[in-house]
């Protein structure tokens, strides 16, 4: 289990260009000290999938050119208004956007879930999102009970997923509460990457009131210990958001030479000085 | 219209009198007028309204993960449910995606959330948009997020009841396909609505005001509503009854 | 909120005769107290699911004639061996069953949960069950990339979910810890009917330990405090199987007699004294 | 063979033999020698031998609810299984449902549980019944609760690797599809077997004795995985190790 445990430099490294990466919303779990470790080491060509939208954790990720693809419901910082790096790609044509719906989306990760190659949706039908998407079909009741076209959404096999807990153990065991999406991403990505807040002294399995909220071991791959791991965004239940430096981001990151300014102060800089 | 009524105070009781005997209504992220209005109704129910706000930490209904939301609308649990739109047309279409032509959109929204998806299956989804301009309401939008109608042979049991916006409030048809003008908020008028909507609607031969809430519903609004609002927005709460908190 | 409480004695009236009833199997939360209301009531033609399998609930309520139908992937008491009345139900011919496997239950099950009318399940072709569901068919992968026939499961969608949990709380919320499958039940149903081993003072969704664990009230049609409510089976984390009554119980429901002697004592007689 | 050796420590030690070098392996309720197994292997393993006990609530480990184990199997996590079978025939066939022209059973069986399911997704299912008779061992099931092989155009990624009963290790050749003697347990011979086996199988021209567990494997059984075995199936731990565990 030693091998288990590694750095947040290492999760990086190991997560490859071109990597299918899924990534929870910024309300939810985000490895954002691993996301600046994969700025800083250049990755290339990622395919996020936001679960089923992503924030800044995106928006960073998107800017400094790590991302080749992006599919997600949405790109949203909430109150915080327009993801500048997001809507920068959009406008420049630089990003591939795969548009989905939130249910899709988890509705996809379910087939890869329980192994089956597509999953039927309720809805959907008329928007043109299905017009745009060749990893949906639609279908009709086999039954014959249910009227009106099925959509058919394709499985979602990340090669990665990619979040950030408040809790881990000796074995792996991951402690993520309500935010179960995280789980469905753990059962259907090929590898688990976590950091986690706090390492707890015992198991989250014995506990009958964490084990509810627990990702066993079993699905994580790799474990970074990781203080503050989600910040600048919060961390449910923990900490929120970091104001001050969110509303910094944004003013930078309006303009491309303010966003690489950024970049080196709080991407690169602190990797030189180590 | 009481001098000091806030405009928000006016929408949250114009969108509150829409969800009177429903039984559970659910608020996405980051809508304050519209969780306060499904706030308001829960006080005026007498506990039989259940309100499940997802931006909520303290209110946190589901334990099923992102998923629940869409699988509980799809069970008949789900009454009443907003969205929102970058653009809105006549037909009720709703565009969360961008302007021009998809993929290469001239300005980006941040994109479809689960809006394809509970259109079709809230019985009761309120449109809501405070700016209320040609540039929002146009006669086509440019991406269709979500289907504002259907035609017979699709499954739908969710669509739209009415547009709200900052103006006035619009009732939707389905068997007509549009809208029609419902009421004017005081301070506007049936031409000032004409000019700025993009799309074609359908005009009562009298106009009337929106209905501004009587003092108890205003009492209510202001001391618990309040209270219950600032736990999921509390800088919304503080700006729009803050005078009401410090009385 | 008020109304949510009743009595065991209410619930067991509320699951009208035919009803289409999902319980747990013995290890995970049996409403036993409500199963012998049922009896007492003298229900009439129900239709069990067991989710995925049924134990001594099962066959108590087949044995008192509660049953028309049966689906479920087993019955099965452990290592207490074959379940005497269902076995005897089952050689009169008295009993329709509708064998399944544990995967295409929760299928099923989860095709309710979304509002879709089937699942598609790996495995199972080649089985005999298949051919004779008709609530069963096959397909395939709409985007021809996973190979062989896929079952396709109709949707389960129980009239009534009757469990018993651990805990709940004055807004219907109850805590069913690990034991998801009953989750899945509540979400399915078209009501579901709990009893709880004790109240729980507080909001159970307010606990991020708990919430984890906790079926919403949302879900939740009735409610009866009842401690001890699982006996003679056990109840996860709490207690044990009572084991001495449950082999007086094989040993006496042997015989029609001797079940009909072991319903007097326990069923009719506790009814009757009161 | 010790003297002493009981005959589940040999079986234990058996089934033990064909899980060393897995990555992951899951065993289900009841079934206290295949869980002893798992656990003996695990302890060989050094660590890397995850053993997934789903009837111990000590060592739960799944936490998203029935369902868990056969999602698990389909995403290729699951290396090997147990099953059983109320009939098992040459073609590894089981039966879990009855004896008799099915609905219509002279004799019930419990029900199939996850076996049709899990047969064709585990890659290296043991079958595992101690009752060698022609009364289990049978030519043909009379309902195939399980296939044991599978046509070409069916999706099949696990299946049949070994049958162990209480006389005989048999192989399961998938290619031939029919079972080989792969060896006898001490005490037993291959005639023996012949006269106690329903179907028909391949036999080598020298039958192999099972191999006794050596002393190394003997200690850890009955020492540190004893312990184990006690926290799920202590009636079970006391009577095989009961012994050991007073020495």
């Amino acid at each position: 289990m030693s091998e288990l445990f590694t750095s947040v430099e290492d999760l990086a490294e190991r997560i490859p260009d071109g990597a299918k990466v899924a990534m929870a919303p910024d309300y939810s779990g985000c490895s954002m000290v691993t996301a600046r470790a994969l700025i800083a080491r250049g990755a290339r060509n990622l395919h996020l999938i936001g679960v089923p939208s992503v924030g800044f954790q995106g928006d960073m990720l998107i800017g400094a050119g790590c991302v080749e693809t992006l599919e997600t419901a949405a790109v949203t910082l909430d109150e915080y208004g327009p993801a500048p790096r997001f809507m920068a790609a959009a406008k420049a044509g630089t990003l591939k956007i795969i548009d989905g719906t939130c249910p899709a989306i988890h509705a996809g990760l379910q087939a890869a879930e329980k192994g089956i190659p597509y999953m039927p949706v309720r809805g959907i039908v008329g928007s043109d999102l299905l017009t745009h998407r060749d990893d949906w079909t639609t279908g009709t009741d086999p039954f014959g009970e249910q009227g009106g076209p099925l959509v058919l959404v394709k499985a979602i096999r990340p090669d990665v997923t990619l979040i950030h807990a408040p809790l881990a153990d000796r074995n792996g065991n991951v402690w993520i509460g309500v935010r179960r999406e995280m789980m469905v991403m753990a059962h259907a990505a090929r590898e688990t990457f976590v950091t986690a807040e706090e390492i707890y002294d015992g198991d989250l399995l014995a506990d009958e009131r964490l084990a509810p909220g627990t990702i066993p071991g079993l699905y994580v791959s790799a474990l970074a210990e990781a203080a503050n791991g989600a910040w600048p965004v919060g961390l449910f239940g923990r900490y929120g958001p970091d104001d001050a430096h969110l509303r910094d981001y944004l003013d930078r990151a309006r303009t491309d030479e303010g966003f690489a300014g950024w970049l080196d102060e709080f991407v690169y800089a602190p990797k030189a000085a180590e | 219209m009481s001098a000091d009524l806030a405009p928000e105070e006016l929408l949250i009781a114009t969108v509150a009198g829409m969800l009177d005997g429903l039984r559970h209504v659910a608020v996405g992220a980051q809508s304050p007028i519209p969780g306060s209005a499904a706030l308001l109704a829960r006080a005026r129910s007498g506990g039989s309204l259940r309100v499940s706000m997802l931006g909520s930490e303290t209110h946190s209904p589901f334990t099923d993960g992102g998923r629940e939301l869409f699988d509980c609308a799809a069970q008949g649990r789900i009454d009443a449910f907003f969205l929102g739109g970058g653009q809105i047309d006549g037909q009720a279409n709703i565009n969360l995606v961008g302007i021009g032509d998809y993929p290469n959109t001239k300005v980006r929204f941040p994109g479809s959330f689960g809006s394809a998806y509970l259109y079709l299956l809230v019985p009761r989804v309120i449109l809501f948009r405070e700016e209320h301009t040609a540039r929002v309401l146009v006669p086509k939008v440019d991406f269709i997020s979500a289907p504002g109608v259907s035609d017979d042979d699709v499954l739908r049991t969710g669509g739209p009841h009415a547009l709200v916006t900052g103006r006035c409030v619009f009732a939707f048809n389905a068997d007509k396909r549009r809208f029609a003008l419902a009421s004017v908020h005081p301070g506007h008028d049936a031409d000032e609505i004409r000019e700025h909507t993009g799309f074609d609607y359908d005009v009562p031969d009298v106009v009337p005001e929106t209905q501004t809430p009587n003092a108890a519903t205003l009492e209510l609004l202001r001391g618990r509503v309040a209270d219950e609002v600032a736990e999921t927005y509390p800088a919304f709460a503080a700006r729009v009854f803050g005078a009401a908190d410090a009385a």
